[in-house]
């Protein structure tokens, strides 16, 4: 006959390895004849959960019975710890909603067709809800043509995330231009050595896969507070 | 160990009988020379006996290790005829063998016919044992083979360990949002400025931005307000000449794209806008 | 700032509910600034492990570290208990699987070539989709050969799995007995560079929060390949 112990430390491995919960037949199931006291097996079993139980007090996990028998269940008191667990970093924003937004900043009040028309392809449905959801985009009105299409402009909420204070604190076009337009740039000297000096320094340093993300920074005065 | 001393007799028989390379089995005293028709030995066996090595180097080792000899000490002569013989009856029987146990016979009877080669003793000191790479490879095999078996003893998940695991509880929901960073968005700016200067249909020129944004402004206060509202009350003065300036271009703007319809009643009567119908 | 008791409740929360081993730095990371003692969180969560270790004392299920961070799991000895209520069978793996997986594990980073030339036997790719769909080993570069072989190492994930925390806790490969034969010694030196990988430096996983299936060789420095 198995001791009280073994007997507890048999319930928990089981417990703990099966998904469901286990009910107390299947339990006694699992033992032989003579590991349990003959006459009442049923009590053995529900005595060492007992114990069981009573070693749980005041841990973060209980055993718990429910309809179709026993399981180990974290308390609920430990839910948020467990919600952060759980908690997967959301996937970046599309190019074409980055795209969309960047436009109706700099357009407004444009619609989806202003949009589109720029972009040479449709915007979808998905993007627009997504930036009203966020709270960055607003309908400001319709415009008066046929099919009365929505007018969508950017919100205070917009400006208070990116941390500006009005939209001129956004770089210029003309400054943004010459980012990605090398020939736009050849005027700026400047920007011509200081970009070729980067570099060379970056493939020595062996950050340059940085280098998309850099020029941008050092190149076009990022929104600061206005002097 | 009696059984190794028995084999080993026998092969001794078989050299003495000459022709060994015609010997395919030995049974009691009898050698047998030719693959009787009739074979007791199923091909299904013979595939699942060769099945259970995994590879020449497995099999080779195996008839070393059954006589418990030390891979050292090992008679080339010996184990090559051994595997010859496993390979003829393989072939004998047409059973598909694997090219690299045919590559081991190959290098096993070019060890035996160097070893058989009388050799100077100048020779031998500058020649390596021909046996020496064989016998490196064979204890490299049974030295990773044994570390497959202590790993096959490792206590690992799903066979001897299980993890342990509890119901959840209810779980708060929070949604979380990506980050966006400012360059992102101009970065995503810059693409479409440089696609449209590729394609001038879709050149994109574009106001002040104080006064596109001022346009939203404007539209968000007329529409939230039903019906007309005094012009006046969309300038702040507060914000000085400036901004006057500014509400008045968006005005403007909005007034020719349609957006809106600025009225009067008549000469110096009061302005109302109110949203484009 | 949280009460030592209640930092074990919260680490006993998510280790239950995580499906796969937590790094220290992933625990760290879920509590807020002010929850953990500001000059040693990492010292408050360690000793918190160890307290819900040594609770455990007897019990059914243990506290574990391994490659990739701790998790609770049922005792070994309790497996019996667990396989007769868990009707699957444990996957078997075959004897060349073994092989090959050892001659990764103690040459590493090795080729497909590597493995050939120890077991005599080209490779089947069915074996290599099993050990990388594991995530058992992975890519870890390519020898500056002719024909650049893939390299492959062993992973957290492989650890994990068999219950390790480091490459140090593999079993030692066997010695080479003393030999007698001069010519036979040279090949000795051969054998002997593929011991490298045993003698690799793999303390402080915890620190590391990469995924358990990322290659050990990012982490571990191991022995490269000669140019």
């Amino acid at each position: 006959m198995l001791k009280q112990k073994e007997i507890e430390q048999a319930l928990e491995a089981v417990l703990l390895a099966a998904e469901e919960p286990v009910s107390i037949d299947r339990l006694i199931g699992l033992f032989d004849a003579g590991d349990l006291p003959e006459g009442s097996p049923r009590q053995a079993i529900r005595t060492a959960l007992a114990e069981i139980e009573y070693a749980l007090e005041g841990r973060g996990y209980e055993l718990k019975r429910v309809a179709s028998g026993y399981r180990f269940q974290i308390r609920q008191s430990m839910s948020p710890w467990v919600s952060r667990l759980k908690e997967t970093r959301p996937p970046r924003f599309s190019r074409a909603l980055m795209e969309t937004l960047a436009l109706i900043a700099y357009k407004q009040p444009a619609t989806r067709g202003d949009i589109e028309a720029v972009r040479g392809v449709s915007v979808s449905p998905n993007i627009m809800r997504t930036l009203l959801e966020r709270g960055w985009i607003s309908v400001v009105g319709q415009r008066a043509v046929p099919g009365r299409p929505t007018l969508y402009g950017t919100t205070r909420a917009f400006l208070d995330y990116f941390n500006l204070r009005s939209l001129d604190e956004l770089p210029p076009l003309s400054e943004i231009r010459a980012l990605v337009d090398p020939h736009v740039a050849e005027g700026d000297g400047e920007i011509e050595t200081g970009s070729d000096a980067e570099s060379a320094d970056t493939e020595e340093t062996d950050t340059a896969n940085e280098e998309s993300a850099r020029p941008l920074a050092e190149v076009v005065p990022l929104p600061t507070p206005k002097r | 160990m009696n059984d190794g001393e028995r084999e080993g007799a026998r092969l001794q028989d078989a050299r003495k009988a000459g022709n060994e390379e015609n010997v395919v089995a030995i049974v009691g005293d009898t050698i047998i020379k030719s693959l009787p028709t009739d074979l007791y030995i199923p091909p299904d066996a013979l595939e699942v006996f060769l099945g259970a090595f995994e590879g020449p180097m497995d099999l080779l080792l195996y008839l070393i290790r059954r006589r418990n000899l030390d891979i050292l000490e090992i008679s080339v002569s010996e184990v090559t005829d051994q595997y010859m013989r496993y390979i003829e009856m393989m072939t004998a029987m047409k059973l598909t063998l694997a090219g690299e146990y045919l590559a081991m016979a190959a290098t096993l009877a070019e060890i035996k016919s160097r070893l058989l080669l009388p050799r100077t003793e100048a020779v031998e000191e500058e020649e390596e044992d021909p046996r020496a790479e064989l016998v490196r490879r064979l204890r490299e095999y049974e030295r990773f083979k044994a570390a497959a078996a202590d790993l096959e003893a490792l206590p690992r998940l799903e066979r001897d360990i299980q993890p342990a695991a509890a119901a959840l509880p209810t779980l708060i929901e929070r949604k979380i949002e990506p980050m966006v960073e400012m360059k992102d968005l101009l970065l995503a700016m810059a693409d479409i400025l440089h696609r449209a200067a590729l394609n001038e249909r879709h050149a994109v020129a574009m106001e002040t931005l104080s006064v596109r944004e001022r346009m939203s402004l404007v539209l968000t206060a007329v529409n939230s307000r039903r019906g007309f509202v005094p012009f006046t009350d969309l300038f702040d003065v507060e914000e000085g000449k400036q901004g006057v300036i500014v509400t008045f271009l968006a005005l403007m703007e909005l007034s020719r794209e349609g957006v809106i319809e600025i009225v009067q009643r008549g000469f110096r009567a009061p302005i109302y806008v109110r949203a484009g119908t």
